[in-house]
């Protein structure tokens, strides 16, 4: 399954909830708990990701073409958030994720937690998931 | 205290709706909202009265000139202040600070002096005296907590020793609300000569401070905390340092005679306010003050005190929740947190359902290391805030910890 | 360029009535009055958007933060600035020369240093200099004018030395209106890898600047000159100085991690603004940036340069007035003076008529006494004057002097 | 003549010009010209009032229970003002002067000219020369 497949399952996912914004949090919550957590030892300074609300862990390993992310963060809505990047952009080539829009965001209406403003880490990481992306493109 | 419904009446930000919810705005400590009548004489101002000041013989600058030192005579008089000169305008707390630090670097502060401070206090009340004592070899003392929060009194009093130079302390914990017993922090400080910078940013937007009567060196504050615009602040300053205070900043308006070899400053407020000041910002402060007058700061006081303990309770009466500084007397801010939960977590599905509050470090990371957590969520009054606000925070406060299961 | 009325229209304050004249306005130089757009912006920003900024989670927070962050990129992009962390907002023109003297201050200025300056510079760019140079046995070496009050750009280049560590220059002197080669003062200081700082508090209101092209390391304006509010200031640092210019100030803000032991601190813009900045007062900045846009740089500039030079022509038909850097382009403003008559007497007499100059020493005392006067009566111009209000002044300027006698 | 009967003569004569603001600033700069200048060796700086638009210059003298004050300005509408405060206030005792509260100038239409705010010396010169008459107060 690519990015957008993957994109328009969470869209249809979410679209169940309609504008029941505490189903939809509940969900993204239960998101957030089913995260696999990283193992403390491997949330060490380099992996971190310091915003100024909450904490993000992001691991990335590149293996035979496919970049593989995990990635943990200490505040659960924030994770929530984190779980659905993953999901959308582990197991995708670097090619596709550099070119990635994340538009579902928007159209599951979390877009606000994207907002450079929001001091949560979030955009920090996923500029960090596309540098490393970029750094295994081949040229 | 004229009846709520009234007081709100002039916050027109306050018939706003958050996410479908009407606001319920519980960051004050932050920044407070702004009456009608201080967005109008600041509109009015520009509208009407636009000049720069000090120097200009035309009518529009007559009256701008007019206008800014009627700002500082209202001012001078809310603090009990009868010399107004003493009344120096800066763009606010922090700037405030840096300008007093900066200052008393320059001849009073030598290497290897101490300056004493709290484990609570604001990033802005301990980097500008840390930069001088990573710069000079300087000493900074800290005052800890006892359990309970409060100030260690004694521990503070041992703290001195020949080397102390200055006590620089928040009134009012930003964080937890506690408030500092000036009275004894002064008596001590004068038992050694030493004088007192007291931050004023959270005491002065909640209750009566009569600077006469504390009698400190220096005091500090902010006007968007206290209804009124933001870029402005004050800085307070005895006699004594009103005249002998190095110059931090100089430039335009200070002066009596210039030349590139020498000059001549002026005398009083004029010599620390270079540049072309907040205008419009002093006439907005102004505007706040009579606002705050209207209300009364001491039925103020009682009502922001009802409320935190109304809010005390009801956060009490949460298991999950533990509130801090929980046994003192707060000034309108109380900081809790939920066991298991973040701050950011709560704080973000708060206001879901229209509710501002603060969370995390609070600009007071020291104190974030002593509790031993990342944040708090902190929820602050104002003369605007209802019991029925309170009530609906502790009524969603209690379904967002069940979203948060 | 609108036409003028539909520009005129947008000021409230120029309806105004003073002494029973309508108000001409020529004393821009001090302080531009404020359109529509910009009083609105403020009132609006304060009605349905107050919060404290780049910390809160919540809504109003997140609305504010957003506002605030976009004025930035509103003025970064007036300037031709890529990179937008590097517009810094201070308080103003003077405490953002003041910031900049103090960082420097600190590890790149030595005793015995030298920094140029020029003889017709406001005394806000030279307090702090000389500030730094008593403080710090530094040596402030000045570029001479030429005989039409331009400077001496020979002179200028015989000024370096192994110690000059800057050079501070007025863009656009606020009392001549002569404007500064800025390409020929930048091509000789980069012989001699100095900085340069850009006192831009008169060019920015009246000229389009590119400061990707001008390529300067520092550029200082103040908003309430360019149809902005009262202590609203920008500073525009080159990549390597916003790295490397050592704090001034701190606080709140500022930092990634605090301790009092050692902080951390944080990249970019943030870094250098401790404490709650004027939001609203960048939301109104970048507000009167808008307008200045709908107007145009280039437009506004051919505008009041029109205007200059039928001022000029007026004044040289009156015999008793001189006008000085006669000969030069002036950025509009122009200073003269009535032969045996005192600046204040002509300034408080055209007041009758409603005609707002500026007279006295400009804070310009040095210049003053390179020209062998007490002071000058300045006109300054702005998008909303007309030749009708020069032709008016000139015509009353003449009824001014036949009373003075 | 005391100070009532001075202010009341020159109100009077300022009555005359009605409306006219012209004539009024063209006596007012009449006077000023009229004032005798003070002889520039006088001009020493403790004599100097030093407002921030124009200078004042401010000579005083006891003789046998009077005031005798002479003064001059570098603007010549300061200088009328001058004129009218020395008219008003020279040759009275110590304690007329100190009790003068020079409602006159309210009734003429100059006050703006005395306000605070006008950095033109006048008002200093008023409370030099209060002050003077107080150091010759009999107590
Ligand atoms: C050339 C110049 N530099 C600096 C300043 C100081 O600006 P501000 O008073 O806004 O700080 C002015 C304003 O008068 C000026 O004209
Ligand atoms: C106790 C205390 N000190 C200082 C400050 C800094 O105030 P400002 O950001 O207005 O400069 C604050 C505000 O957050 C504060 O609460």
């Amino acid at each position: 399954m690519g990015i957008a497949e993957k994109e328009k399952e969470i869209i249809e996912e979410f679209e169940l909830f309609g504008d029941d914004w505490e189903g939809k949090y509940e969900h993204l919550i239960e998101l957030g708990k089913s995260l696999p957590l990283i193992d403390t030892t491997l949330k060490t300074d380099d992996r971190l990701i310091q915003g100024c609300q909450s904490r993000v862990w992001l691991r990335s390993e590149y293996n035979e073409g496919r970049m593989e992310f995990t990635a943990d963060s200490d505040a659960i809505i924030t994770k929530g958030m984190v779980a659905l990047m993953v999901r959308v952009l582990s197991g995708e080539s670097p090619e596709e994720i550099v070119k990635a829009r994340l538009e579902f965001v928007d159209q599951i209406g979390l877009k606000q937690h994207l907002s450079p403003t929001r001091a949560n880490g979030l955009v920090s990481m996923i500029n960090r998931m596309k540098q490393e992306a970029v750094s295994h493109l081949k040229h | 205290m004229p009846d709520i419904e009234t007081i709100r009446a002039q916050f027109p930000i306050l018939s706003q709706k958050v996410n479908g919810h009407a606001l319920v705005y519980f960051d004050n400590g932050a920044t407070a909202q702004k009456p009608r009548r201080v967005i109008d004489a600041i509109s009015e101002y520009y509208t009407s009265s636009n000049a720069n000041i000090h120097r200009g013989v035309h009518s529009l600058s007559q009256k701008a000139t007019g206008l800014f030192e009627a700002s500082r005579k209202t001012i001078a008089s809310h603090f009990n202040i009868a010399h107004e000169q003493q009344i120096i305008f800066t763009s606010g707390t922090t700037d405030s600070i840096n300008k007093v630090a900066i200052g008393l670097s320059k001849n009073y502060l030598k290497p290897g002096d101490e300056i004493i401070l709290s484990a609570y206090e604001h990033h802005s009340n301990i980097l500008p005296w840390q930069l001088w004592a990573q710069e000079n070899g300087g000493v900074l003392n800290v005052i800890p907590l006892l359990p309970d929060q409060t100030l260690d009194y004694t521990a503070y009093e041992n703290l001195f020793s020949e080397k102390t130079k200055l006590v620089a302390l928040a009134h009012v914990s930003n964080t937890l609300g506690v408030v500092a017993d000036v009275g004894r922090i002064k008596a001590i400080a004068d038992r050694h000569s030493v004088p007192v910078l007291l931050d004023g940013a959270q005491s002065a937007p909640h209750m009566n401070i009569d600077l006469h009567a504390l009698n400190v060196d220096f005091f500090v504050c902010s006007a968007h905390k206290m209804y009124g615009p933001t870029g402005m602040g004050l800085l307070y300053l005895s006699e004594k340092w009103l005249e002998e205070l190095p110059l931090a900043h100089t430039g335009g308006g200070t002066i009596k005679t210039v030349s590139f070899e020498k000059t001549e400053y002026a005398e009083g407020a004029l010599r620390l306010e270079p540049g072309t000041p907040h205008i419009a910002g002093a006439v907005g402060f102004a505007a706040a003050i009579d606002f705050m007058s209207t209300v009364g700061m001491a039925a103020l006081f009682d009502h922001e005190s009802k409320l935190s303990q109304l809010a005390q309770k009801r956060l009490l009466e949460i298991q999950e929740v533990s509130v801090y500084a929980q046994s003192h007397h707060k000034a309108g801010v109380i900081s809790f947190n939920v066991k298991g939960h973040h701050p950011f977590d709560v704080g973000t599905l708060l206001d879901k359902y229209g509710i501002a509050v603060r969370t995390g470090h609070h600009c007071t990371q020291p104190l974030m290391r002593h509790l031993g957590v990342q944040g708090t969520v902190r929820i602050s009054f104002a003369a605007y805030n209802t019991e029925a606000e309170v009530e609906f925070f502790a009524d969603k406060l209690k379904k967002v910890i069940k979203m948060l299961g």
